[in-house]
C-alpha cells in the first residue's frame, strides 16, 4: 500500500506543508506588523499549495481539480497580497503605524 | 557537409559518450558530470560572449559616433575585455560601512546566477540545448524575476539614496515592460501550440528540415513589441534610466565596484544576449536556415538582433521616466492586449491543422494562408494604433499649447494697465 | 538515499529554516527575503512532483509578483528598523501552533495509533458513538500512475471546459478586477494638504472622546504629534 | 524528478559556484586598504543627511499592482495557449471574454489616473 514516487513516500510533503502552516500561523498570530503577519499568511497558502499538488500527483494525477485549485489559490493569494497591502500603506500613510493593535479607528 | 552540420551534436555526443565510458560504474555520477560539464560550457559560452560582446558594442557604438573606440590595447584595441577583466579583478572592493553586508554582497551573484540560468534552455543547434523543457519560454519569463530580487537587494543593501530610487525606477521599469512581452509571447504560443523552444523552432521549420515561414511574418508587431520590451528588460539605451547619470548617479549600483560591479554588468549583457536568442527562437526561425549550418545562423541571426540593439543605443536619446511609462502603459500593453484576443480568434477561424479544425470547423488553410492572414491582421492593428496615438498626442499637445496661452494671456492682463 | 531524497530533505531544511527566520525576524527586509527562498523551495517540491508548469508559475507568480509586492510595501511604510518582533500573544500562539502541528502528525503522519476513547472520561463524553479509532497511517487511495505528457494541455482545456472550471476561470477575472479597483483607491496618491485634514480631524474626534471620558468642562488643545504631518517630497 | 529539470537545478549551482569562486578570488588579488572617506555612502561627495528611507511615491507599488494582474492573466493563459487548437470556438469566445474583462481593469486603472507618472 505504501506508495513511494520519486523516492519519496506522500506523508513526507504533509509533514512539511504541515509544519509550513503551523509557523505561518504562528507568524499570524505572534507578530506586531501587518506586513509580518501577511508574509505568514503567505506562508499558510504555500503550504496549503503543497498540499493540494501532493494529493494530486499520489492520489490523481491524471484529474485537473489538485491544478485548478491550486490555481486558484495562486490568484486569490496575489489578490488578497495585493489588496492587504494597499490597505495598509493607506493605514500607514494616515497613521504612521503598521501596528494592527494601533489600528483602532474604523475610519480609514 | 553532414559533419560540419552537426558539429556541436557530434562533439557533445562524444563527450558525454566519454565521460559514461569512465564513470561506467555509476550511471547518476556519469550524468551529473555530463550535466555539469554543459552547464560550464553554456556559462564559459555566455562569459565569452560577454567579454566580446563589450568590445564590439564600444567599437559600433564608436563608429556611429564617428569616433574609433578602443584602440590601444592589442590590434584593434581587441585585447581591451581582456584589459578591462584584469582590472575588474584587481580593482579595490568597497563595502560601505552603513551597508547591509548580506543582502549586498549577495546581490551581484544573484543577479548573474538568474541571468546565466537563462540559457539552460535556449536551443544553439539541433540536439544542443541544455534542457527541452516543456514550458520552455514560461522558464524564461519567470527567470527573469530573479534578476528583480536581486535589484531590489542591491538598492536596500547599500544603504544609499541614490542606490534605492535608483532600484525602485529599474523595478517599475522591468516588471511594466515584462507584461507586453509575456502578452506577445503568449501569442507566439498560441500559433506553435507548445511552450517549449525546440517545437517552437519546428513549427518554423518544414517537415524536410528546410526553413518554413517564421514567426516574424505571422506576427510582425508582436515581434516589433517583443524587441522594444526586451530592450526595456535589459534597460538598455535609450531606456537606460536606470543608469541616468546626471539624475541618480548610476542607478541600484552606485555603491558596487571591482569584481561585484563586473558581475553586474555580466548579468546585463547576458540577459541582453539571452533576448536576442529568444526573439531569434520565436520570431526568426532559431537555428534553421539554408547552407549553412544550424548553429552559424542562430548566431547570425542572434548577432543581427544584437546589432540592432546597438544601432538605437547608438542614435536614440535616452526616454524620460513619464514617457517611459506612457509607452508601455498606455500604447504596449493595450496595443498587444487587443492584437492578442484578434490573434486568438483568426487563428480559431483559420486552422492549419486537421485537428483543429476537427474541434471546431473553421476554415482549414496553408499555413502560408494563415501567415497573410494574421499578418494582415497584425499590420492593421498596428496602423489604427498609430493613428490613435497620434490623435491623442495631438490633442494633448494642443490642449498644453492652449493653456500655455491663456496664462500668457493672463499674465499680460495682470501687467497691462 | 536516492538523489530525489538527498534533494527533499535539502529543500524540506531550507524551506522550514527560513520559513522560522520570516517569523521571529525584526528585520523585515531580510524577512521578505527568506520568504523568497521559501517560495524558491516551493518550487523545487513542485519539480519533485512532476509538475514543472506549478513549478514555473510559483516562481512567476510569488517571486516575481507577490514578493515585490512585500518589498514594496515594506519599503514604503519605513520605520521597520528595530521592529518588535512579537507581540504579547507571542508565547500563546506558538504554544497553538506546536499543538496543531503535533495534532495534524499524529492523525495524518506515518504511525498508526488506536486510541480507546472510552478509557478516557472527557473524549467519551465528546465521541459518544465510538470507542476505539485509528489515527495515522491513513489509507489513501494511490493512483499508482505517471503525469500524463499533456498535462499542461489538458489543464488548460479544463479551464475552459464549462463542465469544469469555467466558472471560476471567468470569476477570477472579475475579482481582479475588483481587486484592482479597490487597491488603486486605497493607495491613490493624496495631496499633503488632505492629509493634513485628515489627521487634525482624527486629533479632533481623539481629543473628543478623551474629553468626553474624563468629563471635563473644556476640551484639551491638540496633541502636538497628530499635527506634524510629514510634507516630505516625494520622490 | 523530471530529469529536463534537473539540469536547470545543476546550472543554477554551477553558476553560483564559479560567480562565488570568481568573487573570492578576487577577494585574495585585490587591495584592501579602506579609509573612513572610502567607506562612506557615495551621495556625490556631499555628506550623508538624514535617513536612507525617504519617503517614496506609492506610483510605484500601484505600478506593480497592475502587473500583478497581468501576471495572473498569464499563468492561465499559457496552459490555455498550449491547448489552443483542441479548444471550441465558444472556449475561446470565453478565453476573449476574461482578457476584455482584465483590459476594462486596464482602463479603469488608466481613467483613475492611476498610470500617469507625475
Amino acid at each position: 500500500m505504501q506508495n513511494v514516487i520519486n523516492g519519496i513516500p506522500l506523508w513526507w510533503y504533509l509533514f512539511v506543508a504541515a509544519a509550513l502552516f503551523c509557523i505561518g500561523l504562528y507568524g499570524v498570530l505572534a507578530r506586531k506588523n501587518a506586513i509580518a503577519m501577511l508574509m505568514g499568511v503567505e506562508l499558510m497558502l504555500n503550504s496549503v499549495n503543497l498540499n493540494l499538488l501532493a494529493f494530486w500527483r499520489y492520489l490523481a494525477p491524471g484529474s485537473q481539480a489538485g491544478l485548478a485549485f491550486a490555481a486558484f489559490i495562486f490568484v486569490v493569494a496575489a489578490a488578497e497580497t495585493a489588496v492587504g497591502l494597499a490597505l495598509i500603506i493607506s493605514a500607514y500613510r494616515s497613521l504612521r503605524s503598521v501596528d494592527p493593535e494601533k489600528l483602532d479607528q474604523l475610519k480609514f | 557537409m553532414d559533419v560540419i552540420s552537426n558539429l556541436l551534436k557530434i562533439l557533445s555526443d562524444f563527450v558525454a559518450d566519454l565521460i559514461r565510458s569512465i564513470l561506467g560504474f555509476s550511471p547518476f555520477l556519469a550524468d551529473l558530470v555530463t550535466m555539469g560539464l554543459a552547464a560550464v560550457v553554456l556559462i564559459t559560452f555566455a562569459a565569452l560572449s560577454f567579454m566580446g560582446l563589450t568590445y564590439v558594442e564600444r567599437k559600433v557604438v564608436a563608429r556611429i559616433q564617428d569616433r574609433v573606440g578602443p584602440n590601444q590595447a592589442g590590434p584593434f584595441g581587441l585585447l581591451q575585455p581582456l584589459a578591462d577583466g584584469i582590472k575588474m579583478f584587481t580593482k579595490e572592493d568597497t563595502t560601505p560601512a552603513s551597508a547591509d553586508r548580506w543582502v549586498y554582497n549577495l546581490a551581484p551573484l544573484v543577479i548573474a546566477v538568474f541571468a546565466l540560468a537563462s540559457f539552460a534552455v535556449i536551443p544553439l543547434a539541433p540536439g544542443v540545448v541544455g534542457t527541452d523543457l516543456n514550458v520552455g519560454v514560461f522558464y524564461l519569463l519567470a527567470i527573469g524575476s530573479g534578476s528583480i530580487i536581486a535589484i531590489l537587494m542591491a538598492g536596500w543593501g547599500s544603504n544609499n539614496k541614490y542606490a534605492l530610487l535608483g532600484a525602485f525606477r529599474t523595478v517599475a521599469q522591468l516588471v511594466g515592460y515584462e507584461v507586453p512581452m509575456l502578452l506577445n509571447i503568449i501569442a507566439v504560443v498560441l500559433i506553435a501550440g507548445s511552450m517549449s523552444l525546440i517545437d517552437i523552432i519546428n513549427h518554423q521549420t518544414l517537415a524536410d528540415g528546410n526553413p518554413g515561414i517564421p514567426h516574424i511574418v505571422y506576427l510582425p508587431l508582436a515581434a516589433l513589441v517583443f524587441l522594444i520590451s526586451g530592450i526595456a528588460e535589459t534597460a538598455r539605451s535609450p531606456f537606460d534610466l536606470l543608469e541616468a547619470e546626471s539624475e541618480i548617479v548610476a542607478g541600484f549600483h552606485v555603491e558596487y565596484s571591482g569584481m561585484k560591479f563586473a558581475l553586474f554588468f555580466l548579468g546585463e549583457y547576458v540577459n541582453a544576449l539571452a533576448v536576442s536568442l529568444v526573439f531569434t527562437v520565436l520570431f526568426l526561425g532559431g537555428y534553421a536556415g539554408p547552407i549553412l549550418p544550424p548553429y552559424v545562423w542562430m548566431l547570425l541571426k542572434a548577432a543581427v538582433v544584437i546589432f540592432i540593439f546597438m544601432w538605437l543605443r547608438g542614435t536614440l536619446p535616452r526616454v524620460r521616466i513619464d514617457q517611459m511609462h506612457a509607452l508601455n502603459w498606455k500604447f504596449l500593453v493595450p496595443m498587444s492586449t487587443v492584437n492578442l484576443i484578434l490573434v486568438m480568434i483568426a487563428v480559431k477561424l483559420f486552422p492549419t491543422s486537421e485537428a483543429a479544425a476537427r474541434a471546431f470547423g473553421g476554415i482549414l488553410v496553408t499555413p502560408a494562408a494563415q501567415a497573410l492572414i494574421l499578418f494582415t491582421l497584425n499590420i492593421i492593428v498596428l496602423l489604427v494604433s498609430l493613428s490613435l496615438a497620434s490623435r491623442a498626442a495631438r490633442k494633448q499637445r494642443l490642449a498644453e499649447a492652449e493653456l500655455l496661452e491663456r496664462r500668457r494671456a493672463a499674465n499680460m492682463a495682470a501687467v497691462a494697465p | 538515499m536516492t538523489i530525489q531524497q538527498v534533494v527533499f530533505a535539502v529543500l524540506a531544511v531550507a524551506v522550514i529554516g527560513a520559513a522560522l527566520f520570516v517569523v521571529t525576524t525584526g528585520n523585515l527586509f531580510r524577512g521578505a527575503l527568506m520568504l523568497i527562498l521559501v517560495f524558491f523551495g516551493m518550487a523545487g517540491f513542485y519539480v519533485l512532483l512532476d509538475n514543472g508548469l506549478f513549478a514555473v508559475a510559483q516562481v512567476m507568480i510569488y517571486i516575481g509578483a507577490i514578493s515585490i509586492l512585500i518589498i514594496f510595501a515594506v519599503m514604503l511604510t519605513r520605520g521597520m528598523q528595530a521592529m518588535i518582533p512579537r507581540n504579547a500573544q507571542a508565547t500563546g500562539a506558538a504554544v497553538a501552533a506546536a499543538a496543531l502541528f503535533v495534532a495534524i502528525f499524529l492523525a495524518f503522519g506515518p504511525l498508526r495509533l488506536t486510541v480507546d476513547f472510552s478509557a478516557v472520561p472527557v473524549l467519551s463524553a465528546l465521541f459518544r458513538t465510538e470507542t476505539a479509532r485509528t489515527l495515522g497511517d491513513v489509507p489513501w487511495q494511490y493512483a499508482n500512475q505517471p503525469v500524463p505528457e499533456t498535462y499542461i494541455a489538458d489543464f488548460g482545456r479544463a479551464l475552459v471546459n464549462i463542465n469544469q472550471y469555467l466558472l471560476p476561470f471567468l470569476l477570477i477575472a472579475f475579482l481582479v478586477d475588483a481587486v484592482l479597483a479597490g487597491a488603486v483607491h486605497l493607495a491613490r496618491q493624496r495631496k499633503p494638504a488632505e492629509l493634513i485634514a485628515e489627521r487634525r480631524e482624527i486629533a479632533e474626534e481623539e481629543a473628543e472622546e478623551a474629553a468626553a471620558l474624563r468629563g471635563a468642562a473644556s476640551p484639551e488643545p491638540l496633541p502636538q504629534g497628530a499635527m506634524a504631518a510629514t510634507t516630505t517630497q516625494d520622490h | 524528478m523530471r530529469t529536463d529539470f534537473a539540469f536547470v537545478g545543476v546550472m543554477l549551482v554551477t553558476a553560483a559556484l564559479l560567480m562565488g569562486v570568481t568573487l573570492i578570488a578576487a577577494s585574495f588579488l585585490r587591495p584592501k586598504k579602506p579609509n573612513k572617506a572610502k567607506l562612506d555612502t557615495y551621495e556625490c561627495g556631499m555628506t550623508t543627511v538624514g535617513d536612507t528611507w525617504v519617503q517614496f511615491r506609492v506610483q510605484y507599488y500601484v505600478l506593480a499592482l497592475v502587473f500583478v494582474l497581468f501576471d495572473i492573466e498569464a499563468i492561465l493563459l499559457f496552459p490555455i495557449a498550449v491547448a489552443f487548437n483542441s479548444l471550441t470556438l465558444f472556449a475561446v469566445l470565453n478565453v476573449v471574454l476574461f482578457i476584455i474583462v482584465l483590459l476594462i481593469a486596464l482602463l479603469y486603472a488608466w481613467r483613475k489616473g492611476a498610470l500617469e507618472w507625475e
